[in-house]
């Protein structure tokens, strides 16, 4: 699986090729307000090529989170909602559309957390993402076998309740059932969170392929900077709500701050992490 | 701006942990109390005593008590109404054995009959959750109904099994019964649901109320950090059951007057459990905005047409005034799912950021 | 000890005396169940779908049945009055998700429930409302009268009702097992967050459930009201089906009707030989009792999903 | 619409009535017969004595405590406040009685409510006339010991009771089992509660117990549906009684042509060749028969309703002639109730020939002892079928006083000396 | 704050066994999650289990505080077996956890859900409660003073009065933890602690898991997927694979085990 990564030359996109193409989506200064009065976000703006992978970086709460579920409208469910700025999809306005108007569109997210439906089974979970689908049960069949070949573990699982399957296998569900939309843009919220690490890369592979072999692009929420910056192509820093930092993948991994404080090799080699004696004095970009 | 703790620094753990640490508060209940107790017996009429503000206090220690079973800890129950004529058969049953007894006293302890009962029929909580309680609690309504309408003995063997609230006097003042003034049971339940408020806000942020919530938030990790879930379950029924009992006792004594069973019936269940909902679950304050809500509001939308002076038959202002209530329910619901309390907070909020807007 | 004894063993020989009279007590329990069962598939559909404990299903099947006696009463033929029903209740059903459930995804269940209760008042009011208060008579020609097989009647009416009923099982538990959208459904009622994510439109599969059920509603509507006239009552049987659901578990189709005939016959036994010694009228705790106790053994009911309880 | 221009010295008649809920299709046409009555005293004379009447409706959807709201509401209202409340409904009845002598309204439960309470020593505030549940009763079996042949005859026999299971539906069961030891009939009774849809195992039972004759205390769809079970089980029509509240035009419909031969007990007389009908049908209806009967009238509850009101207004006139004509409150009233003499004379004069018996009233009998009759429905309509049946009152009027001194001591009442 | 890592690392070789899980096989229905487990944690060590997704870490923490009963095998802890206790039994015993998907009470503020760590050590009956002031205020202030200790040391003083609910996940984590440390136990379990953080945050966190270990002698399991953090932490490191336990032994020996590569590192770690 490693072999693939060599596949992708480093230079695919640069931001003044982004910025030529009309960007598949981009996300214009939004501001969302939970409860009416929880302002989350304040001013986000974002763009994605078509066929580029985004990396979404931040701290815990910064609102990469939020930024993906404005996205894709799962806001309103949570008492948020966008109250600035435009999201549009394929030159589409698209933040008045229903998460279904989305899906059928293209873009679907695969939630933080798993999300899986507990009482399906594995199977079933998989088929519920190809609900909007109308081309055949043999098509969503034969997508349905891909999937499996991209997660074998699922198979052998497929008839388990999802909610008794482990935490890893729930997190290959939730990215399984996202693919069998056939989607053209994913947006996945922290994909790696709580898998091995064998699988971590199996599934970024996996994303990588995905945009590779079928075009999807893909926006990426993760915590995973080290990971999440070797195969993505352009990144943006997200701090307390808004964009810190943008730019490409290699420039970012570059960058001293984010060497300091996303990837924990400031000032060269890793340190273990028995010796940060101290607690971290914080350095800010903003605030 | 107008409502700030800005300034307001506590210096001790103690201060902290007062029930309303913020000045602005303090006051605001202090006012509230001085006019429920100065203003309100003074000014009200005896219909609005009678029909709006006895029966919506004593819901307030119903709500109360079912906001500890439901609203703190995640018991859901439609059993209020039978724990509800427990208290109202207890009390009946000890004023006329011991007619010396006085009355409060007779109150409390009936109290104690609904809690005993509420922990028996809390056992299946241990083993059955959420709707599937909510279903098996109906057994304690409908099972206790029959029951006081079989057992003659309960009504002392009245005829039509109706019971009926013989006068009482406290301190050589009618308090219930033929002849009691409407302004003596107003405040004699204003000064019960005051004293019950206070207690049980001390129960929800002790010990005994923050095991509830962990077991109403998360049953099995209040378990794995060491919670007894079979205590604190029952001890919540016993304490909520111990509430709707003494409000039943209220309800049938101080309220109606006499009564049989079918004023107990599941509707009365209903009607309590609207009260924490549209309130606010688990919030002390909730209860009390809800069962003046709940209360209210049918009297009002009853009265409205006849107060406006719009001319509709009393059957189609009846329909009307259904369809009014469940609407209302669904909107409040709508606006605000967490109920008054909720409302009333995020009010406190907006006073606060004023005049910005977040 | 005659008590014990007119209580422990004393029925048991009625029943061996009159045998043929124990068996027509389990018919008429079985009657009753399949009753109970055709109300309780309502409640069952709506919480395999979204989770829901639905209230107004009792509303929803007085008014179906004030509907259908309205138009009945307007001159229509009885398939049109059926086919109107039948539109009316889809088009409340997609009024309710409009008012009530769209603005309250993803809220506590309890909120919904308690919505569903509102919902149950404002049908009420409406449908007596539109038809009024009295009690209609509706005779849509189901066969009514008895026969006798040996010693045993048989009433035709029930025959019917159990028909339906098995009919509508087949059919819900086919659509539910084996369709995109019934599949669609339950991943609903699991989660409605993942399943606005994965694209499944929220709203139209509410329509479709409370379509469903509001069809389920109709023919409750039409049983019942065969028997006992339409009239407000009818709001009420949502207590006799509660128990049977609980039983049977909320969201099982089959466990509806299977816990149906357990507690119809359960209570009616019960009541027969050991209520009426105990003054009677025992059928109300009776089916709540028995779930109860059942519970306590098998938290989620007969047939119900098992309760995934994972850290 | 009358009332506007006298309203300062109406008469206050609050109507409790109840026109919604699960008990409207009985609680109709008693409002209207009630409504209807009062309209038609306005149209053709005005009101009583040219005092005219207020008559405002409350609904209580047969709740209690919303009736207790309707009470509160209307206890004050008009010119001198309420002159008397028909509680319309056994429970609310209960409850107003505990306030009604504090706020000097007198109640009049006609039919229902708490049968001791016609024992005017004690209750001085309430009225039961003409009859209670107690008298039905008796009336009852001394129906079916004619039927049989004698009182003898009842020795041995078995007689049933389906009874709603609340306050109203077990008013008459320790009478039935006073009776029962005195004549030596074997009673058996059966319970159904509120709100009775499903009563399969009750009949169950009766099948099993086969009683010579059954009595029912039913009330709403429970009556439809045990009149609907004894069609289909097959239970004698002809020797199923029902009390006055189960024998009505709604009881029997559903049932339709399967209920012919059901019985029922009523304390006046049903139909509409009555001058006071015929009257309601010309100044109320404008002589619109369809219209009228799209509101009941005629009807065996809206009768009911109407002859409440006959009763009430006659004691208006009686406390006019101690008071004068001027508006009435609750003390007057009462007053005109404990001295109502309405004789035969008077009832002719009122167009009521037949509809009722001529009742007395005093001070310690609050109830009038009147007779009961029964009715049949042929399977489209009520017939009555007796003439007027005494009940034994020797039975009921020790059982009233010994009720109402226990409810005296409990209380801590005293009780009045009539003498 | 200042225990010399060194001494306390000599501590973990020489102390002594205060947990053993012995011969543990748990299935469900036809899985075998654990497959005949033995394995031991030492007074004072940080114990690690490793582990590819679905291999039974998780199942085997839930076995060890009484959450799931396992079908074989007894598990001492303290000296004391037993096989079938209730969870909240065992918490008293002296075991606190924290859980792989967040367990808080998500309507309670920050500093209630630490204080709920602390109500098996309050005593003060119901109505000294409901009256408050008093011994029951007595109490509640002293271990409120605790909690806050906790707060400060956690760093989350910011978000005492926030309710869970609302707190972002790696805070959620850690207000987690303060509520396992509010239990004064002898034995944290951690799943997944720092799962879902970003680097800076799992430094903070290897710092407070190291601290509670040294400051407070407190032993430690610990569940995690990023190697990084189980190799610098961890005394000790156990290997799960399909229910089996592969490897048992010190971070660089199990690393640079085949088996272990092959089922759980994958060929490109370092
Ligand atoms: N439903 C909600 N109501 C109120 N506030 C919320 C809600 N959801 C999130 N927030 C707040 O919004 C902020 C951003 O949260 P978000 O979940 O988007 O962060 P994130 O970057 O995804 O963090 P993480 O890495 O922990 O997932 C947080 O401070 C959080 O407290
Ligand atoms: N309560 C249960 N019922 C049925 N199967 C279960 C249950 N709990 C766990 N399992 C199964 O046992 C296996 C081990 O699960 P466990 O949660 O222990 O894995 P894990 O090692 O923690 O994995 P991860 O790293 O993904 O969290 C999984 O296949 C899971 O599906
Ligand atoms: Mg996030
Ligand atoms: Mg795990």
């Amino acid at each position: 699986m490693s072999v693939q990564r060599e596949a992708r030359p480093d230079e695919a996109n640069t931001p003044t090729v982004e910025a030529e193409k009309a960007p598949l989506l981009s996300v214009n200064s939004i501001e969302v307000i939970y409860d009416h009065v929880i302002l989350v976000l304040k001013g986000v703006s974002l763009t994605v090529g078509e066929g580029g992978i985004v990396a979404l970086l931040g701290g815990n709460g910064a609102g990469k989170t939020t930024t993906l579920k404005a996205i894709s409208n799962l806001l309103k469910a949570e008492r948020g909602e966008v109250t600035k700025g435009t999201i549009v999809f394929d030159g589409e306005q698209v933040q008045d559309l229903t998460p279904n108007d989305l899906v059928r569109r293209g873009v679907i997210q695969v939630m933080e957390g798993r999300h899986c439906f507990e009482h399906l089974s594995v199977e079933e979970n998989l088929l519920t993402g190809a609900f909007t689908r109308s081309d055949g049960a043999a098509e969503i069949r034969a997508d349905l076998e891909r999937v499996y070949a991209y997660f074998p573990r699922l198979k052998d699982r497929r008839d388990a309740q999802a909610g008794y399957t482990s935490g890893g296998e729930q997190q290959m569900t939730a990215i399984g059932r996202a693919l069998m939309s056939r989607p053209r843009m994913m947006l996945l919220d922290e994909p790696s969170m709580g898998l091995a690490p064998q699988l971590v890369e199996e599934i970024f592979d996996i994303v990588r392929q995905l945009n590779d072999k079928e075009g999807v692009s893909i926006l990426l929420a993760e915590q995973n900077t080290n990971m999440a910056l070797k195969f993505a192509n352009f990144g943006y820093i997200l701090e307390n709500g808004r964009v810190v930092l943008d730019g490409e993948a290699s420039a970012l991994r570059d960058n001293d701050d984010v060497k300091e404080f996303y990837l924990g090799i400031g000032g060269g080699e890793r340190r273990s992490f028995r010796e940060f004696k101290s607690y971290r004095r914080r350095k800010r970009w903003l605030s | 701006m107008f409502y700030r703790e800005a300034g307001q620094f506590k210096t001790s753990y103690a201060a902290d942990q007062a029930i309303f640490p913020i000045l602005q508060d303090r006051l605001f209940v202090i006012a509230v109390l001085a006019v429920a107790y100065l203003v309100i017996p003074f000014i009200s009429t005896p219909y609005f005593l009678v029909t709006i503000m006895i029966p919506s206090l004593i819901f307030c220690i119903a709500a109360l008590g079912l906001n500890v079973l439901t609203g703190y800890a995640g018991q859901l129950s439609l059993g209020t109404g039978g724990f509800m004529a427990v208290g109202a058969y207890a009390t009946f049953k000890m004023t006329t054995m011991f007619p010396e007894l006085n009355i409060v006293i007779v109150f409390l302890l009936s109290g104690v009959f609904a809690a005993a009962v509420g922990v028996l029929f809390g056992l299946p909580s241990l083993r059955i959750k959420g709707f599937y309680l909510a279903v098996a609690t109906l057994a304690a309504q409908f099972f206790l109904i029959w029951l006081f309408n079989r057992v003659g003995w309960f009504s002392n063997y009245d005829p039509s099994g109706t019971i009926s609230m013989p006068p009482r006097d406290v301190f050589g003042i009618r308090v219930v019964g033929s002849g009691a003034a409407p302004e003596v049971r107003y405040l004699m339940v204003l000064t019960l649901v005051v004293v019950f408020c206070l207690l049980v806000k001390n129960l929800v942020r002790s010990r005994m109320g923050r095991t509830w919530m962990a077991v109403r938030d998360m049953d099995i990790a209040a378990e794995i950090i060491g919670i007894r879930l079979m205590w604190a379950k029952l001890s919540a029924f016993a304490i909520s059951s111990y509430l709707c009992g003494v409000a039943g006792g209220l309800y049938f004594a101080v309220y109606l007057r006499t009564v049989e069973t079918i004023a107990f019936d599941v509707v009365l269940s209903f009607v309590v459990l609207f009260m924490i909902i549209v309130g606010g679950l688990g919030s002390v304050l909730g209860s009390i905005l809800g069962a003046f809500f709940i209360t209210a509001i049918p009297v009002i939308l009853t009265r409205a047409p006849h107060d406006l002076g719009i001319p509709i038959s009393v059957d189609m202002a009846q329909h009307l005034e259904v369809i009014i209530f469940g609407s209302l329910i669904i909107f409040f619901l709508i606006v605000e799912p967490h109920g008054l309390a909720r409302l009333w907070q995020i009010a406190k909020e907006k006073l606060r950021r004023w005049p910005f807007p977040y | 000890m005659q008590v014990l004894f007119d209580f422990l063993i004393g029925p048991f020989f009625q029943i061996f005396e009159a045998p043929i009279f124990f068996v027509e007590v389990v018919i008429g329990g079985m009657a009753a169940g399949i009753m109970y069962a055709l109300v309780a598939i309502g409640f069952a559909v709506i919480f395999k779908a979204s989770g829901i404990v639905n209230f107004a299903q009792g509303a929803m099947v007085l008014f179906a049945g004030l509907t259908l006696v309205g138009f009945l009463q307007m001159g229509a033929p009885l398939w049109l009055a059926l086919i109107a029903t039948v539109v009316v209740m889809v088009a409340l059903a997609y009024a309710v998700e409009r008012v009530v459930l769209g603005p309250l995804v993803n809220q506590p269940l309890i909120v919904l429930f308690m919505a569903t209760i509102g919902l149950s008042f404002v049908i009420e009011g409406f449908g007596e409302l539109a038809w009024g208060s009295d009690v209609h008579r509706l005779d849509v020609g189901l066969p009514r009268g008895s026969f006798f097989v040996g010693d045993i009647m048989i009433d035709r009416f029930h025959l019917v009702a159990a028909g339906s009923a098995g009919a509508l099982v087949v059919a819900i538990v086919l659509f539910m097992q084996y369709t995109k959208f019934g599949r669609a459904l339950r991943a609903v009622a699991d989660d409605h967050q993942a399943a606005l994510s994965v694209g499944i439109p929220l709203r139209m599969i509410w329509v479709i459930t409370w379509s469903i059920a509001g069809v389920i509603a109709l023919v409750a509507g039409v049983m019942w009201g065969t028997q006992a006239g339409i009239q407000f009552s009818l709001v009420l049987i949502a207590f006799k089906a509660l128990p049977v659901l609980i039983l049977g578990g909320f969201n099982s189709i089959t466990g509806a009707i299977v816990a149906g005939l357990i507690i119809g016959v359960g209570e009616t036994v019960f009541e027969v030989y050991w209520g009426q010694m105990m003054g009677g009228a025992t059928e109300n705790w009776f089916a709540y009792v028995v779930a109860m106790i059942f519970l306590f053994f098998r938290p989620q009911g007969l047939f119900g999903e098992r309760i995934i309880e994972r850290v | 619409p009358q009332k506007a221009a006298a309203e300062e010295d109406a008469i206050f008649l609050p109507l409790t009535v109840y026109r919604t809920g699960a008990y409207a299709p009985n609680g109709i046409p008693f409002a209207n017969g009630s409504r209807d009555f009062l309209q038609m005293l306005m149209a053709r004379d005005g009101g009583i004595n040219g005092v005219p009447l207020e008559f405002p409706e409350c609904e209580t959807r047969y709740d209690t405590a919303m009736g207790v709201e309707c009470y509160e509401r209307y206890k004050d209202g008009g010119a001198k406040g309420a002159a008397v409340f028909a509680p319309l409904s056994t429970g609310i009845t209960y409850a107003i009685m505990e306030l009604a002598p504090d706020d000097g309204i007198p109640i009049h439960s006609m039919g229902y409510g708490r049968a001791a309470a016609s024992y005017g020593k004690v209750f001085d505030w309430t009225f039961t006339f003409p009859t209670t549940y107690w008298a039905q009763a008796t009336a009852f079996i001394r129906y079916i010991a004619q039927e049989e042949g004698g009182k003898e005859a009842l020795e041995g026999k078995k007689i049933g009771l389906i009874y709603h299971n609340s306050a109203y539906g077990r008013e008459p069961i320790p009478t039935l089992e006073r009776l029962s030891e005195d004549l030596g009939f074997e009673f058996v009774s059966y319970a159904v509660d509120h709100p009775g849809q499903e009563q399969s195992a009750t009949w169950l039972s009766i099948r099993r117990d086969r009683p010579d004759w059954l009595m029912m205390w039913g009330w709403g769809v429970m009556n439809q549906v045990a009149i609907s079970e004894a069609a289909r089980t097959g239970f004698p029509m002809d020797r199923f009684l029902g009390v006055w509240w189960s024998g009505s035009e709604p009881d029997v419909r559903p049932a339709g042509p399967d209920a012919a031969g059901y019985k029922a007990g009523n304390f006046h007389s049903i139909g509409t060749e009555f001058g006071v009908l015929q009257d309601i049908l010309e100044y109320v209806y404008d002589g619109d028969e369809d219209a009228a009967r799209e509101n009941n009238w005629g009807e065996v509850l809206y009768n009911r309703g109407l002859v409440n009101y006959i009763y009430l207004t006659e004691a208006i006139r009686t406390a006019m002639e101690e008071y004068g004509n001027v508006t009435l409150g609750g003390e007057e009233m009462r007053w005109g109730m404990e001295n109502l003499n309405i004789t035969a004379e008077r009832i002719a004069e009122i167009g009521a020939e037949g509809l009722f018996e001529p009742i007395q009233i005093t001070c310690e009998d609050h109830e009038g002892r009147g007779p009961v009759i029964i009715q049949q429905w042929d399977g489209e309509n009520w017939e009555r079928m007796t003439d007027w049946i005494d009940p034994m009152h020797d039975v009921v009027w020790p059982m009233y006083e010994e009720s109402a001194l226990a409810y005296a001591e409990e209380h801590g009442l005293e009780v009045r000396d009539c003498d | 704050m200042r225990a010399p890592a060194t001494e306390a690392a000599n501590a973990t070789e020489t102390g002594k066994t205060v947990l053993s899980a012995e011969n543990i096989s748990l299935t469900f229905g036809g899985l075998k999650a654990l497959r005949d487990v033995s394995f031991d944690v030492k007074k004072g060590e940080i114990r690690a289990i490793i582990g590819p997704n679905g291999a039974g870490k998780t199942s085997m923490l839930n076995c060890i505080n009484g959450f799931y009963h396992p079908q074989e095998g007894t598990i001492t802890f303290k000296g004391v077996a037993r096989r079938r206790a209730r969870p909240d039994r065992i918490a008293r015993q002296g075991i606190a956890r924290t859980f792989q998907n967040v367990a808080l009470f998500k309507g309670m503020s920050t500093l209630d859900n630490i204080m709920t760590g602390r109500l098996t050590k309050m005593h003060t009956n119901f109505l000294l409660q409901a009256i408050y002031w008093g011994p029951n205020q007595r109490e509640e202030i002293a271990h409120r003073e605790v909690c806050e200790r906790i707060i400060d040391f956690l760093e989350i003083e910011h978000i005492r009065n926030t309710p869970v609910g609302r707190l972002p996940y790696g805070l959620q984590k850690r207000v987690e933890l303060a509520r396992a440390l509010a239990m004064e136990p002898d034995l944290l379990l951690l799943d997944e602690p720092m799962a879902g953080m970003n680097l800076e945050e799992k430094q903070d966190m290897c710092r407070f898991i190291l601290d509670t270990n040294h400051q407070l002698g407190t032993t430690i399991v610990l569940i995690e997927h990023d190697m990084g953090v189980v190799m610098d932490l961890s005394d000790r490191v156990a290997v799960l694979d399909y229910g089996n336990l592969i490897a048992d032994g010190r971070p660089d020996d199990v690393q640079s085990d085949q088996r272990v590569i092959d089922a759980y590192l994958g060929v490109s770690h370092q």
